[in-house]
């Protein structure tokens, strides 16, 4: 499977991601964001990082970066998407997907492991896990509180739209859900279920020798996903 | 080397003051050193020549007051690539690779501006290795402040936090470590060094050399704005709204430019269209160009006129001391400006030609036509006169370090370790490092928490591991034995993990150097870690020297600070500080006789600062050292961690409480022999060095006392690791008491510590 | 003409907003019982080119709504300062 | 009388501003040639309870000089709006 790692001005994801889709089995290759072309990809990553510093809000600026169009495009025809913290900013900025993630509840960045459940196993990128499954992997991230109308998030809900919820060992002395987002939503998609975002990295623990690999199913998943090429209606480039 | 007379015309540009001998003296320039520069042009200097002197003659650009005494660090050895003298060191590992590194201070601008101090520190210390043609993997950072009860220092360090963790975290570049002490002596002089780690392969080493008459300079990055700029430019001016604007600015970071710079300077590199680069630190393009030529033994021209600025009106003075950051200065053959814009341009940064490498040697500045600096350009690099201030120990430290405390413990025994743990210099600094990214790169194999942080060398089975310690309460007490503790301790640590010490990086911070005690704890504490790195075979490779920090209260307690970087040849074999598993034995390393001189006890709980330290033995902490590695490599330890400040009972404390996200924390049942009949708490408490706690499974006790005795270190097993939540049990068989805590309490205790103190104000909002 | 433009950017009502909150528990910590309901976001600052001054807001209107606020979370408000002959 | 107050922080003048510059490249980005010299910062709101929009003023300096803003790289302006009886 063709997997398009993209890379804006400030990510800083994009090699480590690139490693877990090849671990998977997976073609991972760079698309800049100034590219019009998605290069045949079966499916897009949006990787984590700080397009454009962050500044104004996160994923504000890099939301108007020519590739969007492509991406939107492929995610239209259906074409599998995830963006991982600040590449799920993006995506709510560029209304890929719905709400926004805000300063954390506790208006520090905050770099820890953090325990997820896996809420939906249809999605792309979920498969390889079990329904209820428990899964720690890192976050790292200030602006990760995920906030929506309440409209919207019974919706979210009914629609069963929630693919991780941060869940929490009893014992521990830290709060389960890390940056106060409603609902301890950890991720959410879209209503095909084939766009995701979400905060945590599963890139980052995705190598026993790291001491778990933990996330790695997120990219095993998307290796079992069946893909039907998405036609790339945009010129190419090179 | 001849001197050269008469050089060059210089101008002085228009509006200009006259170079008169206050000015010379705002200059913090002498009257030898001044006699020396006219000597050396043969003429009165402009002043745009008197600042570039001033930088350059500055203690931070030339060592004026310390090089004699850096010169007797060892910096050689089979593995170094580079020593001292470039703008970072660099180390040979397996395979190809080779790693750089480098640990700088930012005391000053963080006392003024602790969030943009912090993170313009970091910033800093990133460039400096990338310039190197590595790639960094790791900024770790080591910090001083006055105590949490008071408000300016809580203020201090939140905004000294947040800024190293925005700067690293935006950059992409993970915080696998650090160290951060409370004592008065930093009240109102913080330090904040920061070290970053890099990797390249050794063939794409980059060296800052200018050369190849007839290539071009460009700056590459940030627009050049007035940003804090010398102050004595406008000091004696009378105050009108035009120098009220040309007041010096902070320095501002902008981790995002930073980001790009890293990208592109790397493309550069490693496309072989870069004669030379360095980046531009303190003096900026001063510095930088003056040291390039200078290393390359050629001469420059800039033309300050062509360099993009901020604000309109800049002097060449103000643009030729500017310290605006994400700055590079490239030297290029002509032919291959346009390639170096292109890659630039993708990477939306600007690269500008300015100068030229040019054959008479001169340091050469030219502004609108008009050359408003014509200097020597070795001399003004390496012609600053050199000090010999007097050392002489002052003797209130002498009588300190016999004294012993006079008052009763606050506590008893058992009390004690509670009160070191809630002690903000032991706590966890899980509030500190959570607020750094760790996991970035996704190559951490052991983040903050534990003895060091170590990661992986992508695509290989190798690692490093890299610790940055000093224990500034020994070099006050005696900074010899306080410079070998501080070697040893990072030694220590880097061990702990399994990996093999290989070279360091340091940064000394010392008060006022014209104060001969002041000196003498330089001198003592350079001789100190000269010895210890000779023991250890770990080279010195570079670092950075931080003088003048006195605080309203006189000079801060003197800091040398080591970064120390180890090879753990197989990750897969790395060992964590913390108990891993129920049952495993309990082993303790080294020899205890109960030292409790300089300790952390006597500080907290006897609320005294004195007696003498620790006496380091240097060869047996190199056989502990290379014991911890054989274990490692056979497999046998389940944790190790060594003994520092609070000792054996607070080493199994840690133990116990395990990873900073442990669900639960462990118990420990710990049975001391006392031949020695050494009282209970210099027992639990006492400081001896060269001791490290270890676990192992009960099966491979045998082994691990066999391979101990073979390395001719004292080893004793101790006790076992017990269940999840179960208290901590110390029984001593002499007496036969019985001391018991609550493991999930000491938690609590321990991680709860710093937060507890910064509740206290939320304070004001730094950075976006 | 060119227009000073001045954009306030505050958390949409209702949201919860905890540098707000920060912000009024220092403020009481401090002894300034007199401030309550703090709220804390963002302020835009910047020069536009338009002939008047109904244009200039005219065009900082569509900045604020494709860009410099986001329409989930935040409200906005835009002063248009006197302006000089560009 | 409680008085409704706004407070403008902008990063000081001459300081260099990398989230102003940023924003202005997008809006350049997005066909807004008209907008320059654009600066962000931070917008505080808070209620005030003082007898005076004198005294309600002077308090928010005073929180200003203490905790609101950075003295070192920020500068602020205060516009205090029509009070109401408290
Ligand atoms: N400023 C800091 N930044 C990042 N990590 C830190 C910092 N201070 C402490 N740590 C983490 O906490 C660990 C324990 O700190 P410390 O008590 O100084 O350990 P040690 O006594 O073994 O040197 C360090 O090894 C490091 O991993
Ligand atoms: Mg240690």
């Amino acid at each position: 499977m063709r997997v398009a790692v993209v890379r804006f001005p400030g990510s800083n994801c994009e090699p480590e991601t690139c490693r877990a889709v090849e671990r998977a089995g997976g073609d991972a290759f760079y698309i800049w964001h100034r590219d019009t072309s998605l290069s045949d990809a079966d499916a897009v990553i949006l990787p984590g990082g700080f397009s454009y510093g962050d500044y104004l809000r996160s994923g504000a600026i890099a939301r108007f970066s020519p590739v969007m169009e492509a991406i939107r495009s492929h995610a239209k025809a259906g074409g599998p998407v995830l963006g991982i913290c600040n590449g799920f900013q993006i995506l709510c900025e560029a209304g890929l997907l719905p709400g926004a993630l805000v300063r954390n509840a506790g208006l520090k960045y905050l770099s820890r492991p953090v325990d997820v459940r896996i809420e939906r196993t249809d999605t792309p990128f979920t498969s390889a896990y079990r329904a209820g499954q428990i899964i720690r992997i890192p976050i790292g991230h200030g602006d990760g509180r995920f906030v929506a109308p309440a409209s919207l998030l019974d919706q979210l809900e009914a629609e069963g739209r929630v693919v991780l919820r941060y869940a929490g060992a009893p014992e521990s002395d830290v709060p389960s859900n890390p940056n106060g987002s409603v609902q301890d939503i950890a991720a959410i998609c879209s209503a095909s279920g084939t766009v995701v975002g979400m905060m945590p990295h599963p890139e980052r623990l995705a190598d026993r020798v790291l001491g778990s690999d933990a996330g790695q199913g997120v990219f095993e998943s998307l290796m079992r996903y069946p893909v039907t090429p998405v036609p790339d209606p945009s010129p190419r480039f090179s | 080397m001849t001197h050269a007379a008469v050089s060059a015309e210089a101008h002085p540009f228009k509006g200009e003051r006259p170079v008169t001998a206050e000015v010379v003296r705002e200059h913090n320039l002498t009257e030898a050193e001044y006699g020396d520069i006219t000597a050396m042009l043969g003429r009165t200097p402009t002043l745009t020549e008197l600042g570039i002197f001033s930088a350059l003659w500055s203690e931070h650009c030339s060592y004026k007051h310390t090089k004699p005494v850096l010169r007797k660090f060892p910096t050689e050895g089979p593995q170094v690539v580079q020593g001292p003298g470039e703008n970072a060191g660099v180390l040979r590992l397996p395979d190809g690779w080779a790693v750089a590194f480098k640990i700088e201070s930012h005391n000053h601008p963080s006392a003024v501006e602790p969030y943009q101090g912090a993170a313009t520190g970091v910033g800093g210390i990133l460039r400096d290795v990338f310039t190197m043609g590595a790639r960094p993997v790791a900024v770790l950072n080591s910090l001083r402040l006055g105590p949490l009860d008071d408000p300016r220092n809580r203020y201090l360090f939140s905004g000294i936090v947040k800024g190293v963790g925005d700067y690293g975290n935006c950059v992409g570049v993970p915080t696998l470590g650090g160290e951060v002490a409370f004592a008065p002596g930093y009240s109102g002089n913080p330090l904040v060094n920061a070290m970053c780690v890099g990797l390249l392969r050794e063939t794409d080493l980059m060296r800052a050399r200018a050369h190849g008459v007839g290539n071009i300079l460009l700056t590459m990055g940030s627009r050049t704005g007035r940003d804090g700029i010398h102050g004595a430019s406008f000091a004696s001016e009378e105050l009108s709204a035009k120098s009220e604007a040309r007041r010096p600015q902070v320095q501002v970071g902008d981790p995002f430019t930073e980001k790009l710079l890293l990208e592109a300077t790397l493309e550069l590199i490693e496309a072989g269209l870069t004669v030379a680069i360095q980046d531009m630190g303190a003096a900026g393009l001063t510095s930088s160009s003056a040291e390039m030529a200078a290393r390359g033994g050629v001469g420059v021209e800039l033309d300050t006129s062509l360099v993009p600025t901020r604000e309109p009106g800049m002097t060449p003075y103000e643009i030729m001391l500017s310290e605006t950051q994400e700055r590079m200065l490239i030297v290029a053959e002509p032919h291959r400006v346009p390639d170096i814009q292109a890659v630039c341009a993708r990477w939306e940064l600007t690269a500008v030609p300015v100068g030229r490498v040019t054959d008479d040697g001169l340091f050469r500045i030219v502004h609108d036509g008009v050359t408003v600096a014509a200097i020597p350009g070795e001399r003004l690099v390496d012609g600053c006169p050199i000090h010999d201030p007097e050392a002489r120990e002052a003797p209130a430290a002498v009588a300190r370090r016999a004294a012993r405390p006079t008052t009763p413990p606050r506590v008893d025994a058992a009390g004690a370790l509670t009160l070191l743990l809630d002690d903000p210099t032991i706590a966890s600094k899980r509030w500190v490092f959570e607020q750094y990214d760790s996991t970035v790169q996704a190559e951490t194999v052991l983040g903050p928490g534990g003895d060091a942080g170590v990661l992986r060398v992508p695509g290989t089975g190798f690692g490093l591991a890299i610790s940055v310690d000093c224990n500034q309460r020994y070099v006050t007490l005696d900074p010899y034995e306080g410079g070998k503790a501080a070697v040893a301790e990072a030694a220590r640590n880097v061990a702990c993990t399994g990996a093999v010490p290989l070279g360091i990086t340091d940064c000394l911070n010392f008060g006022n150097p014209d104060k001969p005690e002041v000196f003498f704890q330089f001198t003592e504490a350079c001789r100190g870690i000269a010895d210890a790195c000779r023991a250890f075979g770990t080279p010195v490779t570079g670092g950075n020297v931080s003088l003048y920090n006195e605080s309203p209260t006189g000079a801060i307690d003197p800091t040398p600070t080591i970064g120390m970087v180890g090879l753990l040849h197989d990750v897969t074999r790395r060992v964590p500080s913390h108990f891993a598993a129920a049952d495993s034995s309990i082993l303790l390393l080294g020899t205890s006789r109960g030292h409790l001189g300089g300790s952390s006890y006597w500080e907290v709980v006897h609320g005294f600062v004195g007696g003498a330290p620790p006496p380091v033995d240097l060869d047996a902490e190199h056989r502990l050292q290379r014991l911890l590695a054989a274990a490692a490599e056979r497999g046998l330890l389940r944790s190790a961690h060594d003994c520092s400040d609070g000792g054996l009972a607070v080493a199994l404390a840690e133990a116990c409480i395990g990873e900073p996200y442990a669900a639960a924390p462990r118990g420990a049942k710990v049975n001391l022999a006392n031949p020695g009949a050494v009282p209970v708490a210099a027992l639990l408490y006492g400081e001896d060095a060269g001791r490290v706690v270890i676990s192992c499974g009960t099966p491979e006790v045998a082994q691990v006392m066999a391979l101990a005795a073979e390395h001719g270190v004292p080893a004793e097993p101790i006790g076992t690791v017990s269940a999840a939540s179960e208290p901590l049990e110390i029984h001593l068989r002499d007496g036969h008491t019985t001391l018991r805590w609550p493991t999930p309490e000491l938690r609590r205790t321990y991680f709860d510590a710093i937060p507890r103190r910064m509740r206290a104000d939320p304070g004001r909002e730094e950075g976006r | 003409m060119t227009w000073r433009v001045h954009v306030r950017i505050l958390p949409r009502k209702g949201l919860l907003d905890p540098q707000g909150q920060a912000v009024e528990h220092a403020l009481a910590a401090l002894r300034f019982p007199e401030a309550s309901n703090v709220h804390v976001g963002k302020a835009i600052a910047l020069d536009v080119a338009a002939g008047t001054a109904a244009e200039a807001e005219a065009l900082v209107r569509t900045m604020c709504d494709q860009l410099l606020a986001n329409p989930v979370t935040e409200d906005y408000e835009i002063e248009v300062e006197a302006g000089a002959p560009a």
